[in-house]
């Protein structure tokens, strides 16, 4: 059936075909609230639509994991009946239509998947690509970026540990926002969305609602347009303050046995949150609009459904316990409003003024939510260039100070001191090195963290820049001595209808699964992030994995400073000199080109197992993992890490940019006191390592190299970025 | 010369600085209040010229450097 | 005799309670008391810390808000008999705006958020927060905050200085107190005072971060040690 | 009805924004600027009722809350 007649102008977005079986669904036409709720739940956003398929194929299992995917977060196993949970979540375009709000509501956003599920935040993580430093808008998006994840965090008293910030013309137009955070509960308190049971009150907490972030699209229909001088802006602004209450109540209430479901309000606000419940609780929810607290006046249903006012939350309680929850909610000055109850018809019943302003079966407005198989076209191979197919420096000493001052590679400093990076007294190990790591308090135990993406690498070959972003975070959590666990992933892409793009996503998603599989680091959560284009010129595809692992003694840590003089420093792997789409070839030698350094799976493994067991047994005193640069730029980040130099004197055939530079994967920087015992415990393991120098001195001397002193490499590598955003164009 | 900026958030922008002077305000046991917004007030000296071109001028400060514009409104007023 | 009590403010939007917490346990050997901001009397206590965070999200004035809640009606009362009052970053910008001491923290010249660890000098040692450490000492505690630059006017600088209440300065390794040392802008790199009888200190700074070696240093652990010991007396 | 309340640093009271403001313009070309100073502005909205009870009633929270009377001014219009 299909009432042509009756179809509106303005399909929200929808298909003809997606209009189709909303008819189908309904029997009749849908009211305005009505398609409303079916566009954002069809939304890409929220359905999925495009990824899921793929999506499917990912590794989600393990003894580690309590809950993969699905839910707001992942929930992992980390011994003493305590559980870590975790997401990574994109909030790209609102971040460049005002950078400082956002960042932080991305950042508010977040924190409120984790604490939804019971976890107390502990740290929270940042990956950030912005466009080219010449491009006239970048400045202010970093400078706008950079304080609101920190306004948001550092108010939250939840510690901003870490991250990655990469610039590239390719994001001029659009840049990417992704904030992680992880948290901990008790693995008997944790709280899920199923709204089970039937006559339950379902309890709306935390801010009023408001207007905020109701599409501009739908906002241009006559009905909502009547005060129009000023164009109503759909930037939500973040409240910090609130949402520190909201966690602060909730975990309050989550200690009482109170609450039987529990969902944040996030994108798509109260549809979502209350579909969401009834669906996976199998019964339906009944609302009464009228009770939902309101910030302005006469909102709509529509308004009130679609709004994505931030720092609130949805409960349904067991019945009787409203009034204490109510008293908890009182002593943080928050609201607490019973907005209606579960029942048995499986369906979403909305009551505004006495009337039934929405009738919609929950299973359907779920289930059938659009999937397609898009079509995809894989990324055509690129070339294998060998170490003497890029063009040598006149002098590598002066390409490496460059290089260490280059946007992509210099210190990060003037971002991660904008970020409460101790609040919480758990920090042990700060932003700068390879993972972060947090202790989990009061225990000796501690998280790794680290987020990863080589987008270079994935636009040359989706499947091993997939396969990359996994054993990069891998390799930098093991880089601190920790077992990694599991990861989140955030596949930010450009639009998915174009086969090429699709083909992108298809194939980072395989690399991805691969390595996951090999690596033991099965996905629990994630986010997807499409139509990442501005005039048609997408996005470089960029799959930023989070990973999540475990040292059970966090003195054994070892820093990535260069400590002792007269340690022996080794490289962990193999090294071939691989410089296609590596950085010193994209900035020293004219641009990125050629196939992108191979990913080889049981050598990340081996290499990574073989330097944890050593970091274990206390064999090593500093450990770098060798990414973006290659060993000439990881050694110098060590000597500036620990004011030390190094004498660096290896022999092999290689030219010698394409040893120093060349990216190579699954290598480690790795200083020792006893070389002998290392070299023999590498040689049982049957890993490939060589020594390549000693520790000392004040200065990095490379082969066919003249020294560098490190107080100048020092400055090289944290002049840049001060620099940069203290200047201005005129 | 003297301009006077008054810059405003938009009409249905969360201002949670306002909610919570709102809510302390309350606390201190003032009643009778019905909303607090909260925005910035400027003052700027300068040189002294045509009060039309300053005010252009300063307009033109506000899109770039003073006001956010995306959420806010602002005003000028030149007094001379 | 009992053991020494001590109470932790805890306003809407502190969250550097439990930080400060853990270091008095480790220095008392045993928890102190968290009083909640509503509360409008104190039990009797030995010592009373303000603790750092965002207090009503540091909306409209830092500390502003909190300073008028009814529990500070309480610390006043207390601080005026002679209780020690610590109040540490959003602490300290509680107690100046709730009159206990002079000047205003403003924000940081930089206007940017700055969280690092910087080098204070300890200016005076005879006081029960600084007794556990030498007069001219240099010790390395972090700062967190986005309006820790102080200001007062000349005449109550002036009797600031002329009355030795200057507790800690911003400076440089070797102690010089130099403009490079200033994270924020603060009048003659003032990072904490005392009020005129020497119970009350308000500090930007946070030496409760750094009091655990596995944090990165232990500079900050004789502040909690030493008062620890002077309210046990 | 209505109360707007202008809030403003003392003479004398150091302005870190305002001079940051002020750097700001200056990097920006915008030249001839003498001076910024940043103040407050925050608008009330009041149940009805007699406007100069209003206006002392206003001007007993800026001494108590809305302004730091150390360093700031303020000085409150009511608007009926
Ligand atoms: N790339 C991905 N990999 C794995 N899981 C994903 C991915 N993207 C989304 N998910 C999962 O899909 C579910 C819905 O995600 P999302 O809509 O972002 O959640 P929320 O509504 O809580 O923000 C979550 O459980 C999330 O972990
Ligand atoms: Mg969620």
């Amino acid at each position: 059936m299909s009432d042509r007649a009756a179809r509106p102008e303005d399909l929200m977005g929808l298909s003809d075909d997606e209009y189709d079986t909303i008819l189908e669904i309904l029997g009749r036409t849908p009211n305005f609230t009505e398609l409303g709720i079916f566009s954002v739940m069809w939304s890409e956003h929220c359905s999925y639509k495009s990824s899921k398929f793929w999506l499917k194929t990912l590794p989600t299992e393990g003894p580690q994991v309590i809950q993969g995917p699905g839910e707001n977060a992942g929930v992992i196993d980390i011994g003493d009946g305590l559980a870590a949970i975790f997401k990574i979540e994109s909030h790209n375009h609102p971040s460049f239509i005002e950078p400082y709000q956002g960042a932080a509501t991305g950042v508010g956003g977040i924190m409120r998947d984790v604490f939804t599920m019971g976890a107390r935040p502990i740290a929270n993580m940042n990956a950030l690509r912005f466009g080219s430093p010449d491009h006239p808008k970048t400045r202010h998006l970093v400078d706008g970026v950079i304080a609101g994840i920190g306004g948001y965090g550092n108010c939250m008293g939840v510690p901003t540990v870490g991250g990655e910030v990469n610039f590239d013309p390719a994001y001029n137009g659009n840049i990417l926002v992704n904030a992680m955070t992880v948290g901990i509960a008790s693995t008997d308190k944790i709280f899920y969305s199923a709204a089970a049971g039937v006559g339950l009150p379902v309890v709306y907490v935390g801010a009023k609602t408001g207007r905020d972030g109701i599409h501009g699209a739908t906002m241009a229909s006559a009905e909502f347009d009547d005060d129009s001088d000023e164009k109503r802006p759909t930037v939500q602004v973040g409240d910090p303050f609130t949402e520190k209450l909201l966690l602060e109540a909730c975990l309050e209430l989550m200690a009482t046995d109170a609450i039987i479901a529990i969902q944040d309000m996030g994108a798509a606000g109260l549809t979502s949150s209350s579909v969401e419940m009834a669906s996976k609780g199998e019964v339906g929810i009944t609302l009464t609009l009228d009770h939902v607290p309101q910030r302005e006046t006469d909102m709509t249903p529509y308004e009130m459904m679609l709004s994505e006012s931030q720092e609130r939350m949805l409960m349904v309680l067991k019945p009787g316990r409203e009034e204490m929850a109510r008293a908890i909610f009182d002593k943080w000055e928050l609201d607490l409003a019973v907005i209606g109850e579960t029942n048995d018809s499986q369906r979403l019943l909305l009551m505004w003024q006495d009337e039934v302003v929405a009738d919609i079966p929950v299973p359907p407005l779920v289930d059938a939510a659009p999937e397609y198989e898009r079509p995809w076209t894989a990324t055509p191979p690129r070339a294998v260039l060998g170490p003497d197919d890029v063009t040598a420096p006149d002098d590598l000493a002066e390409a490496l100070l460059q290089l260490v001052a280059s946007p992509d590679l210099c210190s990060r400093r003037w971002v991660w001191e904008q970020y409460d990076h101790m609040v919480m007294g758990d920090t042990v190990g700060r932003p700068g090195g390879d993972a972060a790591l947090v202790r989990i308090h009061g225990t000796n135990k501690a998280l790794a963290i680290s987020t990863d993406c080589t987008p270079r690498y994935v636009v040359a070959n989706p499947v091993e820049g997939g396969m990359q972003a996994v054993a990069e975070s891998w390799r930098n959590v093991t880089a601190v001595g920790a077992t990694p666990l599991a990861v989140t992933n955030n596949l930010n892409f450009g639009n998915p209808e174009r086969p090429e793009i699709m083909g992108q996503l298809v194939g980072a998603v395989k690399g991805m699964g691969a390595a996951c599989e090999a690596l033991d680091a099965p996905v629990v959560s994630g986010n997807v992030s499409l139509y990442n284009e501005t005039n048609g010129e997408a996005i470089l595809p960029t799959p930023v994995i989070g990973c999540v692992g475990i040292i059970d003694d966090l003195t054994k840590a070892p820093g990535g400073a260069f400590i002792d003089e007269g340690d022996a420093v080794f490289v962990v792997g193999e090294t071939a000199g691989w410089l296609g789409c590596s950085i010193y070839q994209r900035d020293q030698a004219g641009g990125t080109a050629g196939a992108p350094p191979p990913v080889d799976l049981d050598t990340e493994r081996g290499n990574g197992e073989f330097v944890r067991t050593a970091i274990h047994a206390g064999q090593i005193n500093a450990c770098h993992d060798v990414s973006d640069g290659g060993i000439a730029v990881a050694l110098a980040e060590m000597a500036i890490a620990g004011d030390l130099g190094a004498d660096i004197s290896h022999e092999n055939d290689l030219p010698a940019h394409a040893w120093a530079f060349g990216e190579d994967q699954a290598r480690y920087i790795v200083t020792c006191a006893d070389a002998t015992a290392l070299t023999a415990a590498a040689k049982d393991a049957g890993v490939h390592m060589e020594r390549i120098g000693t520790v000392g001195g004040v200065a990095l001397t490379l082969p066919e190299a003249k020294p560098i002193s490190v107080a100048g490499l020092r400055d090289a590598h944290s002049r840049w970025l001060p620099t940069y955003m203290a200047s201005r164009e005129s | 010369m003297k301009a006077r900026v008054h810059i405003t958030l938009k009409n249905g922008v969360l201002d949670p600085q306002g909610k919570a002077i709102h809510n302390s305000l309350e606390g201190l046991g003032f009643d009778g209040v019905e909303g607090v917004r909260q925005g910035k007030f400027i003052e700027l000296e300068l040189a002294d010229g045509d009060a039309e071109a300053a005010k252009a001028r300063v307009a033109e400060m506000c899109e770039k450097l003073l006001a956010n514009t995306v959420i806010e409104n602002y005003t000028v007023e030149i007094e001379t | 005799m009992s053991a020494p009590s001590v109470a932790v403010i805890v306003f809407p939007g502190s969250n550097c309670d439990r930080d400060i917490a853990v270091t008095l346990e480790a220095a008392l050997g045993h928890a102190p008391q968290m009083v909640w901001h509503g509360d409008s009397s104190l039990p009797k206590v030995d010592l009373i810390a303000v603790p750092g965070g965002f207090s009503y999200g540091d909306y409209l004035r830092s500390g502003a808000m909190a300073a008028n809640s009814p529990i500070m009606r309480e610390v006043v009362a207390q601080a005026g008999r002679g209780v020690p009052v610590l109040g540490i970053c959003n602490g300290f910008q509680v107690l100046t705006e709730c009159g206990l001491l002079p000047g205003v923290l403003m924000r940081n010249a930089s206007l940017k958020f700055i969280c690092r660890d910087v080098d204070l000098r300890v200016e005076r040692s005879d006081t029960v927060f600084t007794s556990g450490y030498g007069a001219g000492d240099v010790i390395r505690v972090p700062v967190a905050h986005h309006d820790g630059n102080y200001f007062t006017d000349p005449d109550t600088l002036k009797s600031l200085e002329d009355n030795g209440r200057v507790a800690f300065r911003y400076c440089a390794p070797d102690g010089a107190i130099t403009d490079a040392a200033n994270p924020n802008g603060s009048l003659a790199n003032i990072a904490g005072i005392l009020n005129e009888t020497g119970n009350v200190l308000g500090m930007m700074p946070h030496p409760e971060r750094l009091a655990d070696p596995l944090l990165g240093g232990t500079d900050g652990a004789p502040m909690f040690t030493a008062l620890a010991e002077a309210i046990a007396a």
